[in-house]
């Protein structure tokens, strides 16, 4: 394992404070992450977390216009329930807080905990599941949380930052869900610095579809084919589950390890089948923001947006990772 | 069944856990995210912390204190998952604890997870470990077998509960994102369960 | 060699299809990337580029406040002199055109036969050599361009949108490149697609000290240390050439394939390095600008900056790597 | 030399760029970033190209399409460097060709790199293989033997100035970022140097 940590223990405690010494506009304490100004009066608060190794997310979109604290657990570890605790309460304004929660049983468990433990606050509770490579039923614990997660703290959060209450920010939080779908690829998988090897192994000529964000295998291993056959296998699958029409914004994401030639090289296929399906590309995002570590890969996110929506997503933001109009 | 008994039984199950750390990280690579025994080996090494930094006075204390510690320390899944079943088991038993009185607290442990997890018997979870366990008090007591047999035949229980894991499709937790592909791999909670069955037995005998 | 790609040889046509596709403030035509809007009358045109695989340089740079065109040539190989040509009569607004150049023989003689070309229009060019891993001197083609070429362009595009004469966004560019160093430490070689196969093998137990951006080997290789003493090695290097004194825009850069996460782990170790010399980090950036396909490692870059650069580092900036202000 | 002569040559020097294209890229791997094979190859496809569009009419216009079209299509340092050999070579070229007449031509495109790069005998580089090649055309035509003795000599002499590389440190282009490290390694562009002159040996045989 080649890493740039100093111990593999150490890992999360460092990087946080690399991003406290990088980012005056935040501020970092037992393990949560703050806008550096603290709560605004009468403005509902946006609160998510989970594991960590996939930066930018979540401590990336702490800031105006987006969240207003980030609960960072280890390595795609969800947190546990006392730091969700400490940052519902830092964050509270008075309206309330709302819990961004990527759809997995830890993520969700723990800040079910927190939220119960905070009786003196109202804390609504989004669940993020926009990855349609896992089947939605009642055998299996629903679809995962993935890059759609981006869409719903950059669209809640701008109605937030407008002052709307904590229903509507709840509303708008699960309908961009409900609009979203994603699906991943990945060329190698990646090594967890607890771990100190990659999490499986993949042949020089084979591909892992359905990838989540934690290093599980996908649901099959296909060849390595071009980058417009790979962009195919995930665009139909986001196709064949909300079909794409009207105006959409995309993101064609990188697992970490991707250089960002690449993701262009997936973003113009992406684009074309987009194209072809009479659809509109009318936002988009290419770049690293829902990662894997140093895995290899893509994946690639597709909200079907309205004027209100788009309205939102254009909103002022100023976070670490996404910055636009101030 | 005294204090240092329960306080024993999590000084081996801490024990146990480390010596399969990388077991427990290998199976969870295979259907997860490869971290149930770095979980696990974190939160149990905090438990013995919490039971040195404040003694316990009874096991329904030595119960709720690894509990809590568990939820408050380990993260994931299975944090909250085995945080709740001491935790509930802390609240049901009765001192002095009788193998009745422990099978009864057991057995509410496991409808904890059950109802929290939302898990039922073939899921691919702890519970296929648990659950096994659990029957297998019930009959010790029925049967009248005294506390250690009753504890080794619970253990077996387990441990053949896990093991009946390894054909099962996951429902529950991040194995079921595998569809089929979960089949084959014992699961890592139901394994981590079995230690710490084996780990009462140990203790007991 | 796994790649997102469709063909080696399509790479860079391919992702600057993609790049404008995702980008409606861009234009690319005949690989040259502009702004969409065109040359503004009576501002300094700025033009830069170089070999392709170290994006987001420079096309991602393209925009207010930054270039008005990038040039990208093959992947690691200088682009001739007809699209420089073509860019350089494409942003010219009367003004003049700077052209902004890593110092690269490939890149200064390619620069050199397009900007004789173009008698028509008023030319500079500042040369970027920041990179301290190569010793300046008789015996070498001087210092490589490096991730300086980032502050190069936001400072000089800052001025030269403010309407300054060509002759001082020349000064300020040559400025910041003298008071600017770097040095590149690498954890694995990246793999050029037309290659196929990694440049360099590197142990699992060995680093590259003093890297280039082109793969090309370093000046030693040593074991794999901690992130605290990689980011020492780097900044003694920086630091006894330059030393750190006052405030200090620093920016610790990934090479592409190196996580975030990690890349916060080195900063912390930089910004403490920086704190124990007695100096002061005031503006910072964390992430991948300058890289080098999908190669593991990172680079640091610091700019001996006044209130009069920071001013100018501040000023708003629209493209699709770096945006703030608007 | 007719101007049947020089078309073979550049064909002749495509087919062993090709042939050697990755021994070449290899060799610029252990000192450089690995593409010189991969550009010149792109470049002398082009120049063969752009001599069928437009059949040039004298060797000078050859040389000249072929400097303008790897200075236009090669990029890198490689492309401007090469380009201006050729470039300088038709410039001086007068018809009908003599090796004297040659051989003069030769000397100012090498000349011409000598300044366009500022490199000099020694500096390892491709002026390494084409200087020796200069002055073995100069001394052919002094002794006055035939053409084809005298390309063949000019290309040992390429092909030793080549070799004569090995042990240099590069004080010119990317390898002199590798300063002691450079040493031990055959530059790649006096190896790529080098085949153009044996290219025009094996035509004119
Ligand atoms: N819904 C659930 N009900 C019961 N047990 C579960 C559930 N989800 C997961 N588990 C158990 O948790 C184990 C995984 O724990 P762990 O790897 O520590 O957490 P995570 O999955 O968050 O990484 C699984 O092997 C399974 O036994
Ligand atoms: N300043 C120079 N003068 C003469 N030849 C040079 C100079 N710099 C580089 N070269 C030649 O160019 C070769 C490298 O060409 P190439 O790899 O195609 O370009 P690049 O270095 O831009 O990748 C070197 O091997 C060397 O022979
Ligand atoms: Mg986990
Ligand atoms: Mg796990
Ligand atoms: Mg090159
Ligand atoms: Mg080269």
């Amino acid at each position: 394992m080649k890493k740039l940590i100093n111990t593999a223990d150490s890992v999360v405690e460092d990087a946080l404070n690399g991003l406290a010494a990088a980012h005056p506009s935040l501020r970092v304490r037992d393990q949560v992450v703050y806008r550096a100004e603290g709560p605004r009066r009468g403005k509902v608060g946006l609160v998510s977390g989970g594991g960590s190794g996939h930066e930018p997310l979540h401590s990336g979109f702490v800031g105006h216009g987006m969240l207003d604290a980030a609960c960072p657990g280890e390595i795609f570890t969800s947190p546990v329930p006392d730091p969700i605790i400490e940052a519902t309460r830092g964050v509270d304004g008075g309206a309330g807080v709302l819990h961004i929660v990527k759809n997995y049983t830890g993520d969700v468990l723990n800040f079910e905990m927190a939220a119960e433990l905070v009786e003196d606050i109202e804390v609504a509770t989004v669940l993020v599941d926009d990855d349609v490579a896992v089947r939605d039923s009642l055998y299996t614990a629903g679809r995962r949380g993935t890059g759609a997660t981006v869409f719903v703290e950059k669209i809640a959060g701008a109605l937030a930052e407008e002052g709307a209450a904590l229903a509507e920010v709840a509303a708008v939080a699960a309908e961009v869900d409900e609009r979203s779908r994603s699906f991943g690829i990945a060329l190698t998988s990646c090594t967890a610095p607890a771990a100190g090897k990659p999490t499986f192994d993949l042949p020089e000529t084979e591909v892992e579809l359905g990838i989540g964000i934690h290093g599980e295998p996908g649901r099959a291993r296909v060849p390595l084919v071009s980058a417009r056959e790979l962009a195919g296998v995930a665009m139909e699958a986001i196709h064949g589950d909300l079909p794409l029409q009207g105006d959409l914004l995309v993101m064609v994401n990188g697992m970490g390890g991707t250089p960002l030639i690449e993701l262009y090289v997936v973003f113009a296929e992406v684009a074309a089948f987009v194209k072809g399906k009479g659809a509109r590309i009318s936002r988009s995002l290419v770049g690293n923001y829902v990662t894997s570590l140093d895995m290899q890969g893509f994946s690639v996110s597709v909200c079907r947006v309205d004027d209100a929506l788009t309205r939102l997503w254009d909103a002022p933001v100023e976070t670490p990772a996404l910055r636009w109009g101030r | 069944m005294e204090t240092d008994l329960f306080l024993a039984w999590f000084e081996e199950a801490a024990r146990l856990v480390r010596e399969n750390r990388d077991r427990l990280n290998r199976l969870d690579a295979a259907i997860g995210d490869a971290d149930h025994g770095t979980n696990l080996d974190r939160g149990l090494t905090e438990v013995l912390k919490a039971l040195d930094d404040s003694p316990a006075g009874s096991p329904a204390e030595v119960l709720t204190t690894a509990g809590t510690t568990l939820i408050r320390r380990v993260g994931g899944a299975s944090g909250p998952l085995y945080g709740s079943v001491f935790r509930q088991m802390g609240k049901s038993l009765e001192t002095p604890v009788t193998l009745a009185g422990f099978a009864t607290a057991f057995e509410e442990g496991v409808v904890a997870v059950e109802r929290l997890g939302k898990a039922a018997l073939g899921d691919k979870t702890m519970v296929d470990a648990l659950a096994p366990a659990s029957r297998a008090l019930a009959l010790a007591v029925r049967d009248g077998v005294g506390v250690r047999k009753g504890l080794d035949q619970a253990a077996r229980a387990a441990v053949e509960g896990a093991k009946a894991t390894i054909p099962m499709q996951a429902r529950k937790g991040r194995a079921s994102y595998l569809g089929e592909r979960s089949i084959g791999h014992e699961d890592p909670g139901a394994a981590s369960a079995a230690l710490f069955l084996e780990a009462l037995a140990t203790v007991a005998a």
